[in-house]
């Protein structure tokens, strides 16, 4: 009785962070002998490009998406379109804003996450000293949320901890957030104690400026599993990273469109779906701090969140017939 | 025939809609000032340009000293000793002239250009041709004709054997034009071949041997000697008739007011204290030598600068002009730039176009409509009236033969209706048929009651068409007389304000 | 007027009209045209799929967007000028609407209105700027494309508008005879509009001659001035018309809908015009060439999305599959003008 | 004298007291900016933009445009990056590579500008996609990490304030310099580019003014893409993305005209600074993030005009402009 599931795995644009998607949809596709678990990557990363893409796939029959909105607003157009000609879409990695047709959001809390990261930071230099945020593009509107839970966790020292500045608009080109970082620690270097960044290249150039000037006073704590956060945090560069689990999200996504569209399962209305700032229908793909003893094996941290998430999924989120 | 050093057989070429020429035959002896003449596209440019390499024909050969070449691009021309002046402007204005003129070959130090070097070699041509400018001053500062006179320094300089020269007097004074000639003659004694092309016959008759007429792209005639022809022989065989005699019809009775009057008039290109009436129904000439400031005392006027001291008035009453669109629009003044390609003309755009540029806000109805067909049928009268020749009226008016793109720059004044008409040059690159059209057109627009202020280089022309002359020199009116049309008494006159 | 007819010479010169077949054939119309009908039934033989509704839907309206945005990019290149802030003041302009429809409870209509208003007002801002200091309009508007896109983003903290009317909505997502989207029907009235006003409205041939040759027109009394501020503010309403169409294919209305600054519409801003005949440096203009474009650019960005080349491949097929057709475009052209000529 | 006076004239003289009179203000309100860790990183952007700004540059000398410049850039980075970590190829090797596949890449633009005759818009614009393609198409947009420590080092090396990487920088800007000023192919280029057809009956081939100048542009791409490479210790495909604007503006901002003949390389270098300087004083002024563009694109304004209010004062400007 089952159909056939065709998913397609579609992120923002090209960029190391969805690079473990593709491994997920495979294993999944593996593990629940889906039809297709296809990753499609748009060429560049433009909102117009991804929605291109999106309609195009839907015209060759895939019936099943995972997607990373490019924008959390505007990606509910495309996701209508898709609703309306029946086909089933999950917001992964980020959320669209609700009203939205997406099934539910299955991704990182991405306030939660700045907010523990920075908590992570405070805590290793005691509550003490200055910081600064380095952090993504304004147009997006999670780097407000950052820049909200960031300043949230340095209220909660008390003014132990001041937020001595913000950089923002640093997470489109590697050059230019290696030239800002730089700018930064080269002119207030000495009243800094510690970096939290929560976008992907700023945690990259920032890892890298700290390794270049061999400064381990300054503490820092990053976003993501670049190579190059990695080995600053195995240097001791960097007290550790905040992990997202881009794995599990392609991998228990694609078994829930399984599921789904293979199987006649619905999404349980009344499940226990967190909340944030975009929709009421959250499920967070697992967030988990990797310090230095966890570097080598951080896929492994990833998998084991993905487990756990997964022994209870079905049950919690969907109702099968 | 044994010294023929350039020779064109059955060359053809054709363009989109225009078969520019068709089996023309040209020959081309050593030490021989050949004149090429025709009407307004004719075709010698466009042979001028196969002898150069800028176009290939499609048909016909050309030989040098008996064997055959073909260039496919003007350095091959180059390379083979043929040196040309072409009839556009070809400079690179942000370059010095010093470099304009060493642009074939750069004298150089270690691969390095030698600033020094081209400057001294610079300087020898322009002193041969008594151009005091310092080689390093960039083109773009020079008047018109001083940058016709770099270009000729630059072909010069080429020492070759072939000398083509496509209207190289057009903007020069008679002074400049001797000094020229005495050049091109001691070249020819020296065995240099010369092609020469000019639309004044009086220059032809006076320097060239030999001559080639063209008409329609055709040979009128072959390359024949020029001794035994007269004026009347050359003119017939280029326009296939007696050339019209020219007499003005006497001016009318005054009008209390001047049309444009200037008083104590300073402006920001500097010119000081100077005052001018024109009057309707008149012609007046402005002459002076180059770089005298004629053609910026129109621009002044026009709106293009500032007049900082003294009054405009026209028909009598003060008027401030601010701008060109007010002085134009407004107060009915007109502009004919000397320099048709860079000022005068869209190049681009189509004949049509060109010529109701002026018009098109007067010729909108609703909605701002302008048609093709009310652009046409505003444009056409006066191409007629000109006798444009263009295969359309579509035809980009970069495409058509400099005369007829002159005439054009001047057809748009006349579809605007201009009051107060300053004409600069009128007659650059026109053929003679059409430069006694285009005189005839001056004062009948004159007489019509348009003043017009005729600026002119070419002093025959200026004395046969003004009523009254104003005689500029160093941005100052000299002198102003009332006009008898008699030659050597105007010429005298004019030469004693200038000169004594 | 001075010359009377009867004072003409007898012999006219003929007058043929221009056009006929033979210049048809001639000009790019014909090889974009030639070009498009080649790749679309090649992509209709060799793509499953691309004639599906889903899928002309979705070039159909691809080809709306993009389409007005060359078109409103052409409006200033004809200046002989750039604008780079085009995407901001799309925008702008958007979020303006968007203001108007969600805060200030506006009706659609006067919310479209002011949109437009706005985003004129931008271009205006940028064509009085680049006619006051006498800047190149790429510096001026690199400057402008930062001011504006950052007003923008401080007035609206970078917060969209997704609560628009319904009926709007519904507009966007309209599917006429099941796959055409009205947005390309918005762009054929841009496109329309844009013909008539450089084909036969006095100040559209003023602004195509100020751009040709400024000093020419200046001198013939044309008010070059003002006329590259007119073509500057009408590129700033078309880039809000486009910004407008953007949000409706989105569903909502985000300023991150032209990416960083509204630099992602640079590319295919310029793209479309170059590509159907309008001359970078001004003064030429082809309202139908460069909506041809358009839909050679999407056809083949469609056609090869359809084909399924491996995702990061399908940049460079676009590439090739570009040069390819416009070489070819240029190898024909020059055989039709040498065979007319022998002709 | 005339020396004296031809300085007071060049269209640049505007920008560098811009340039000094921001370095001294900026020094005054925050005397950090003088520390030579704080000197070297506005040297580093100098280095980084100035090699790429001029391989736009000259482009735009001749009147074309490459739009494939960051694309040629981020193909080299990564077939340097690669060279050396799949390869395995000794860095001098890998740089070798890298520069031959810049300059075929700068080749292949000019030979199909050139034999098609259409304009370089189009043709670079097609071949942008094809490198940028291909880059990504060879990383799957996923980095080459290991880049040797010598490369690094190359990126991260300072004496006091001076990069190690000026050693490449400022040679190539002196190179560029001489040769548009005062070698014969750089000048023909500049006839070329004021003139295309007053150059060719010159007798100034356009194919090698074509070739010349594209291939060159692909060379300085490829240079400026390694020298990314050794300043962020991993070549990324991201690499080039936001050079397209910025290459164009240094430039432009230093005088250079769009429409080809005219290109100063001192203006472009101090274009390149004015920039990084602003940037840098955003940073250190500690600027509200929402604030920073409207400050940025204000001040480039500010800084342009103010150049160009001068430009007028001496009336140095084109004569071909009316009034
Ligand atoms: N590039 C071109 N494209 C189309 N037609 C052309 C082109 N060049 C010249 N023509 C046409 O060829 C004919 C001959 O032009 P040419 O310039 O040779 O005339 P000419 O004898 O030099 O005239 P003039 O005395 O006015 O300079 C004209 O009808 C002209 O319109
Ligand atoms: N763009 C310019 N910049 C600086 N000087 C100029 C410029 N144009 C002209 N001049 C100078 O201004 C003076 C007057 O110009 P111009 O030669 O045009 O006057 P004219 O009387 O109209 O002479 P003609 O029209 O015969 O050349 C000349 O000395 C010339 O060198
Ligand atoms: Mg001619
Ligand atoms: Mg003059």
């Amino acid at each position: 009785q089952a159909k056939d599931v065709r998913v397609a795995l579609i992120p923002g644009g090209p960029h190391p962070y969805f690079a473990n998607w593709e491994q997920g949809a495979k294993d999944a596709k593996r593990d629940f002998g889906i039809a297709a678990a296809d990753y499609k990557v748009p060429a560049k990363w433009e909102l117009g490009l991804q929605n291109q893409l999106i309609e195009n796939l839907s015209a060759q029959g895939y019936n099943a998406f995972l997607i990373f909105p490019g924008d959390p607003v505007a990606t509910n157009g495309p996701m209508q379109d898709l609703a309306s000609a029946g086909i089933p879409s999950i917001a992964t990695a980020g959320c669209t804003k609700d009203p939205t047709p997406a099934l539910f959001c299955f991704g990182t809390d991405v306030g939660r996450s700045a907010y523990l990261g920075t908590q992570h930071l405070l805590q290793a230099m005691g509550n003490k000293g200055t910081i600064v945020h380095f952090t993504g593009n304004l147009v997006d509107p999670n780097t407000e949320l950052r820049m909200k839970a960031v300043e949230r966790a340095v209220a909660e020292t008390h003014g132990g901890v001041k937020l001595l500045q913000t950089i923002a608009d640093i997470d489109r080109t590697p050059q230019e957030a290696d030239e800002k970082i730089n700018a930064l620690l080269a002119a207030r270097g000495k009243e800094i104690d510690g970096i939290i960044t929560t976008a992907w290249l700023p945690s990259v150039s920032a890892a890298t400026a700290l390794r270049r000037i061999g400064d381990k006073r300054i503490k820092m704590v990053a976003i993501d599993h670049d190579q190059v956060v990695l080995d600053a945090i195995k240097d001791g560069y960097l007290l550790g990273t905040m992990l997202q689990n881009p794995y599990g999200q392609a991998y228990i996504g694609s078994y829930v469109m399984e599921e789904i569209v293979g199987h006649g399962c619905k999404v349980n209305a009344g499940a226990p779906f967190k909340k944030n700032a975009y929709t009421t229908r959250f499920v967070d793909s697992g967030t988990a701090f990797a310090g230095p003893n966890d570097v080598a094996h951080y896929q492994d941290v990833m998998k084991t969140v993905t487990k756990d998430l997964m022994a209870t999924f079905k049950a919690t989120y969907l109702t099968c017939s | 025939m044994s010294d023929t050093f350039l020779e064109v057989r059955g060359a053809s070429k054709a363009f989109v809609g225009v078969q520019a020429l068709d089996g023309v035959d040209l020959a081309v002896g050593s030490g021989q000032i050949h004149a090429l003449l025709g009407e307004n596209g004719a075709g010698k440019s466009t042979l001028i340009k196969i002898l150069t390499g800028v176009h290939q024909p499609d048909a016909g050969t050309v030989r040098l000293r008996g064997v055959p070449v073909a260039f496919r691009t003007p350095r091959d021309a180059i390379s083979a000793g043929i040196g040309a002046v072409h009839q556009e402007r070809n400079l690179i204005t942000r370059f010095s002239i010093a470099e304009n003129i060493t642009l074939e070959s750069p004298p150089s130090w270690l691969g390095l250009f030698d600033a020094d070097a081209a400057a001294r070699a610079t300087r020898r041509w322009l002193n041969l041709l008594a151009l005091e400018i310092d080689p390093a001053t960039p083109v773009a500062r020079l008047s018109v004709a001083q940058m016709q006179l770099v270009e000729i320094a630059k072909a010069l300089s080429l020492e070759s054997r072939i000398l083509v020269l496509d209207e190289p007097t057009s903007s020069l004074t008679p002074h400049e034009t001797a000094r020229l000639f005495a050049v091109l003659r001691r070249l020819a004694g020296d065995g240099v071949g010369i092609l020469f092309v000019s639309h004044k016959l009086e220059e032809v008759f006076d320097l060239c041997s030999h001559v080639t007429v063209l008409r329609d792209g055709r040979n009128a005639c072959g390359s024949r000697p020029l001794a035994g022809m007269t004026r009347a022989d050359v003119v017939r065989l280029m326009i296939g008739r007696e050339e019209a005699s020219f007499t003005a019809p006497p001016a009318p009775a005054r009008a209390a007011a001047p049309a444009l009057e200037l008083r104590s008039v300073s402006t920001t290109f500097g010119h000081c204290d100077l005052s001018l009436r024109a009057y309707a129904g008149e012609v007046l000439g402005l002459y002076g030598l180059v770089g005298a400031g004629r053609s910026e005392l129109a621009r002044a006027v026009i709106g293009v600068a500032g007049i900082t001291a003294g009054e405009v008035l026209i028909d009598g009453r003060p008027a401030a002009i601010r701008n060109v669109t007010q002085a134009v629009r407004r107060f009915g003044l007109g502009y004919v730039s000397e320099d048709r390609k860079g000022e005068g003309l869209i190049l681009q755009h189509s004949v049509a176009a060109n010529i109701a540029a002026t018009v098109w806000h007067r010729l909108r109805r609703v909605l701002g409509f302008v048609s093709d067909a009310m652009q046409a049928a505003t444009a056409a009268p006066f191409v007629r009236a000109l006798d444009i020749r263009t295969p359309s009226l579509a035809q980009r008016a970069g495409n058509l033969s400099g005369g007829n793109q002159q005439k054009v720059s001047v057809a748009k004044w006349l579809v605007a209706g201009s009051r107060i008409l300053f004409i600069d040059e009128p007659t650059v690159g026109i053929d003679i048929r059409s430069k006694a059209d285009l005189h005839d057109l001056v004062l009948r627009l004159a007489r019509q009651g348009t003043a017009v202020i005729v600026i002119s280089s070419d002093m025959p022309e200026l004395v046969a068409l003004s009523d009254r002359i104003a005689v500029m020199k160093g941005f100052r009116i000299v002198d102003t007389f009332d006009n008898t049309r008699d030659y050597g008494q105007a010429s005298q006159r004019i030469m004693h304000a200038i000169h004594g | 007027m001075q010359v009377t007819e009867s004072a003409l010479p007898a012999a006219a010169p003929e007058m043929r009209r221009p056009g006929g077949w033979g210049d048809a054939a001639r000009s790019n119309i014909a090889g974009l045209l030639l070009a498009n009908i080649v790749f679309i039934i090649a992509f209709a033989l060799l793509a499953s799929g691309f004639t599906s509704p889903i899928n002309v839907y979705s070039l159909s309206r691809s080809i709306g967007i993009d389409g007005v945005i060359g078109l409103a990019m052409m409006t200033v290149i004809i200046t002989g000028g750039l604008n780079l802030a085009l995407g901001a003041i799309g925008v702008c302009g958007a979020m303006v609407v968007g203001w108007a429809l969600q805060n200030a409870g506006l009706p659609i209509p006067a919310a479209l209105l002011l949109g437009l208003f706005a985003g004129g007002a931008l271009g205006a801002i940028n064509g009085l700027i680049v006619v006051l200091t006498r800047l190149h309009s790429f510096v001026v508007t690199l400057a402008t494309m930062s001011v504006f896109f950052g007003v923008m983003v401080l007035l609206s903290g970078a917060a969209g508008f997704n609560a628009l009317p319904a009926s709007l909505l519904a507009f966007g997502r309209l599917r006429l005879f099941h796959m055409v989207s009205p947005l390309l029907l918005v762009m054929a009235v841009v496109a329309l509009l844009l013909f008539y006003l450089y084909r036969f409205t006095a100040v559209g041939r003023e602004m195509l001659a100020a751009g040709a040759n400024p000093v020419a027109a200046k001198l013939t009394g044309l008010p070059v001035e003002r006329l590259f501020v007119y073509s500057h503010a009408l590129c700033g309403a078309v880039g809000a018309v486009a910004g407008v169409m953007v949000s409706l294919r989105n569903g909502a209305i985000v300023p991150s809908m032209a990416g960083p600054l509204g630099a992602d519409w640079l590319l295919p801003a310029f793209l479309a015009p170059v590509l159907g005949g309008t001359a970078l440096t001004g003064g030429e203009v082809s309202v139908l060439g460069a909506v041809l474009g358009t839909v050679f650019v999407e056809v083949i960005t469609s056609g090869l999305y359809m084909l399924q080349i491996g995702e990061f491949w399908i940049q460079t097929a676009l590439g090739i599959a570009l040069l390819a057709a416009i070489l070819l475009e240029r190898a024909r052209a020059g055989a039709m003008l040498s065979r007319s000529l022998r002709g | 004298m005339s020396r004296l006076r031809n300085l007071l004239r060049a269209d640049w003289l505007g920008l560098l007291l811009l340039v000094l009179g921001g370095s001294a203000a900026l020094a005054v309100v925050r005397p950090e900016f003088l520390t030579p860790y704080n000197i070297d990183v506005i040297l580093v952007s100098f280095c980084l933009t100035v090699v790429y700004a001029l391989g736009q540059g000259v482009i735009i000398a001749i009147g074309h445009m490459n739009l494939a410049l960051g694309a040629i850039g981020c193909l080299v980075a990564i077939a340097f990056g690669g060279a050396m970590e799949v390869w395995h190829l000794p860095i001098w090797l890998a740089a070798v590579f890298g520069l031959l596949l810049g300059t075929i890449c700068g080749f292949i633009n000019g030979w199909l500008t050139w034999r098609s005759g259409l304009t370089s818009f189009i043709i670079t614009l097609a071949t942008l996609s094809i490198f940028k393609g291909t880059a990504l198409g060879i990383t799957q947009a996923q980095p080459f990490y290991r880049i040797p420590d010598a490369v690094k080092a190359f990126g991260s090396v300072r004496w006091g304030p001076l990069p190690a990487m000026l050693l490449l920088a400022l040679p190539i800007v002196i190179a560029t310099g001489i040769f548009l000023a005062r070698m014969i192919p750089g000048r023909q280029m500049l006839a070329y580019g004021g003139n295309p057809n007053a150059a060719e009956l010159s007798g100034i081939s356009r194919a090698r003014v074509v070739l010349l100048a594209h291939t060159l542009s692909g060379v300085l791409a490829a240079v400026a893409g390694m020298m990314t490479v050794a300043r962020l210790q991993n070549a990324t495909p991201a690499i080039g993305d936001e050079w397209l604007i910025a290459s164009f503006a240094a430039p432009v901002i230093g005088g250079a005209v769009l429409t080809g003949g005219h290109l100063s390389v001192v203006g472009t270098c101090l274009g390149v600074l004015v920039v990084a300087l602003i940037n840098q004083a955003l940073v250190m002024l500690a600027v509200d993030p929402f604030y920073v563009q409207v400050l940025l694109g204000l001040l480039i304004l500010g800084a342009v005009g103010l150049n160009r209010l001068r430009e007028a004062r001496l009336g140095t400007t084109a004569p071909v402009r009316l009034s």
